[in-house]
């Protein structure tokens, strides 16, 4: 199948996310989405230490140990961006006010379970962070993965076998072959990558899949 | 670009419905935001059950919405006042609800909706009437009542300056409900003293950051001019 | 029994007052604690409405009628006061910041349950604001009250017949004629008004009543 | 007159005791406050329990306290980085316990143990393995955990300036955990950057009133240099 890069990935993503939407990227691969927010779109992004309004990298020799991102990247904060505390930013997170967030994942269920959080393995120290939190609260959680781990299995999958971050909580999968929805009916495939067919998605997911591509998907 | 902005009260109010619940901050009149309570009384909306900390003073502002017969009930936590004639007259006729609350859990229920939290165990109220008929549970030898958060559709709140993106600072005891019911409503509107440009409030200064705010209108300085 | 006026009232409690204590001082007579904290001490006076080092009423003229205390009066703000939302002030009131509260009352039992928002009489309108918070939050409840009623009947109760604020939450009271400490060995007078007895002091109290002066009582 | 202030780091940790649970703040390292940890090294209370979102970055601050041996516990939400060593180490050896809890929940639990609530139905971590054994409860069609207030003997901040009341602001991202943590403990201790005569903190842009701190300590200006 053919296959998006991770900054197409980013690309596809940031493509959905509207003008005006309070966003949180998760640590590793969603944090690229930000590069591909269009410049003349305003969108909100918020980081769970403490930033509402947080804007590109800083300059090299421009960074400040004390305005860092949750993944402890040193960030700049846009005109109108504002700072706060623990309390009042997962206040945010926990009490729906986020529009979106986007979030890396090892499994996702057919119910839309997460797992992002704990491989499970003997001996692995566990961390959990804000996934939790963004897992429940956020209006809409977006999932950024590849569909096959590096040994080929579907990270799509009937029920979580990795401990669970959060139960139901999934809006959409992008993944690197296809955008897949979670609904109430199942899992939808909105799109798929130029190339691929669903028959042939349908045959490496584990999990029966609908197509029902969205008229305005782009 | 994104401009919270609105240019008239009417606009501000728009869409209020009837059956609302509209939480107005404010301590007495301290805070309350006046313009958009007259808004509300022209936009008409009815049947609103409104959650404030007081339930009205004089005839103006708050006692001038309950005057106009379009609140079904009142949250607050001190009705009773020298001047809530208003509020009085109706209670007493039984044309409007009170549910009396604690002040302090009145601000932890709006807290908790803000929050995301299912409920919370105060030990505010235990073993009072005001706990009547409510789950309690005892905690480390110290008894707790359950109580459940308070969302809104609306909140009207006053603060002192404002910019397109919904930041606000307040000013002095003003301040009290604003910032936690902004975070509670599903629709925020605030009155300020001023619009300021994006970017002239300090970061680490603004009190409640845009995500919990949808509109603000500018309504003069008026009652800031020593701000 | 000689009995202390209300400004003497209120000067007795404010001697119990210790630099540096937080202390909110409720509606109505405690207020008059205020006018009696020695100018010397610094003690941060809370009002719930959102204030902490609360100063002196403003000048004529001066009122602001956006600073106000929780009686809804002019006050000011000392230099190194702040402002606060609601839900931070009753944090620190129900959190257990505040060392005194000192509130008026109705009715006060043996076990220091306080009675002190509602007569429960047929068409009152009831209100509670912030009492029932100081009532279970402050370390130390000092309620301040004349002994008896206007019909001269004692505040000073075995149960209370109006509506509780709080259960067993008073450590001391302060009336006209004595100041008494709720124990768990039941209420103790620490101190009797000039020319008073405990015996004349127990006669009007339907609650047994033991003497323990103080020894640093002033 | 009241003085919060004190002249050296020893004193600011002064009465930290054996067994004593202590919060500390910071997000990774900003906000940590590296001096009052190196304090508490040097001052040798041990079989601490610690409450910080991480568990120690590097060989400094937290990870030293850690490689100490000072700490029996630690309760946080992210312990694994890249550069958690110490942590790891400990942990594999059996020498660490570990409360993992989602950080959102953290920081609820330190605000309700500030706030006096008893305890707290989080909607974070239902269904989760960090949710085991803990009583839910479904409010409103939506599933909750019921999560207990997280106290502290001790809080160890950092803060931009404080004054003799205790009154604190913060700098940009390292406010995070400072303002909650200093509402949850029995002693809070502030390193700050600067100590400023009482007043010149704005009364609307204070983020900590001073009944939150007990004591403050100037460490200098060293990181403080944009502000």
């Amino acid at each position: 199948m053919n296959k998006l890069t991770r900054d197409q990935m980013a690309e596809r993503v940031a493509r959905d996310i509207p003008e005006g939407s309070y966003v949180n990227l998760g640590i590793g691969l969603p944090t690229k989405v930000a590069n591909y927010l269009p410049k003349e779109r305003e969108i909100f992004l918020h980081s769970e230490n403490g930033l509402l309004g947080m804007g590109e990298a800083p300059e090299p020799g421009e960074e400040d140990p004390e305005l860092i991102n949750a993944g402890k990247e040193p960030v700049t904060l846009l005109e109108g961006g504002s700072f706060f505390h623990h309390g009042d930013s997962f206040a945010m997170m926990r009490g729906g006010h986020l529009d979106i967030c986007v979030l890396g994942a090892f499994q996702v269920s057919a119910t839309g379970d997460l797992a992002n959080w704990h491989t499970g393995a003997p001996g692995a120290i566990p961390a959990v962070g804000g996934a939790m939190d963004l897992a429940v609260g956020a209006k809409q959680v977006f999932v950024m993965m590849d569909l096959l781990t590096k040994t080929g299995e579907s990270k799509l999958v009937d029920a979580c076998s990795y401990p669970l971050t959060g139960v139901g909580c999934v809006d959409r999968i992008y993944t690197d072959v296809a955008v897949i929805d979670v609904t109430p009916d199942g899992l939808v495939v909105r799109e798929l990558v130029e190339g691929n067919s669903f028959d042939e998605l349908q045959r490496i997911v584990p999990v029966p899949l609908k197509l029902a591509p969205l008229a305005a998907a782009a | 670009m994104i401009d919270k902005t609105v240019s008239s009260l009417e606009e501000a109010v728009a869409g209020i419905f009837d059956g609302a619940t509209v939480m107005i901050g404010g301590f007495g009149t301290a805070g309350q935001p006046a313009e958009l309570i007259d808004a509300l009384i022209a936009q008409g909306a009815r049947d609103l059950t409104i959650v404030n900390n007081n339930a009205g003073n004089g005839e103006i502002g708050l006692a001038a919405l309950l005057k106009a017969r379009r609140v079904k009930k009142i949250i607050c936590s001190f009705p009773r006042q020298a001047d809530s004639q208003v509020f009085d007259a109706l209670y007493r006729a039984g044309e409007i609800e009170l549910e009396l609350v604690p002040q302090g859990n009145l601000a932890a229920r709006i807290q908790a909706a803000g929050a995301g939290l299912g409920a919370i165990f105060t030990p505010t109220g235990y073993g009072t009437l005001l706990a009547e008929g409510k789950e309690t549970r005892e905690i480390d030898g110290k008894h707790y009542v359950l109580e459940y958060p308070i969302k809104a559709d609306f909140a009207l709140i006053k603060a002192l300056k404002g910019d397109r993106w919904g930041n606000l600072v307040y000013r002095k005891a003003a301040r009290n409900f604003g910032p936690i019911m902004a975070t509670a409503a599903d629709v925020t509107i605030a009155q300020v003293s001023e619009i300021v440009p994006l970017g002239d409030l300090d970061p680490e200064v603004i009190v409640t950051p845009g995500i919990f705010v949808q509109r603000v209108v500018a309504i003069g300085n008026a009652v800031a001019q020593a701000a």
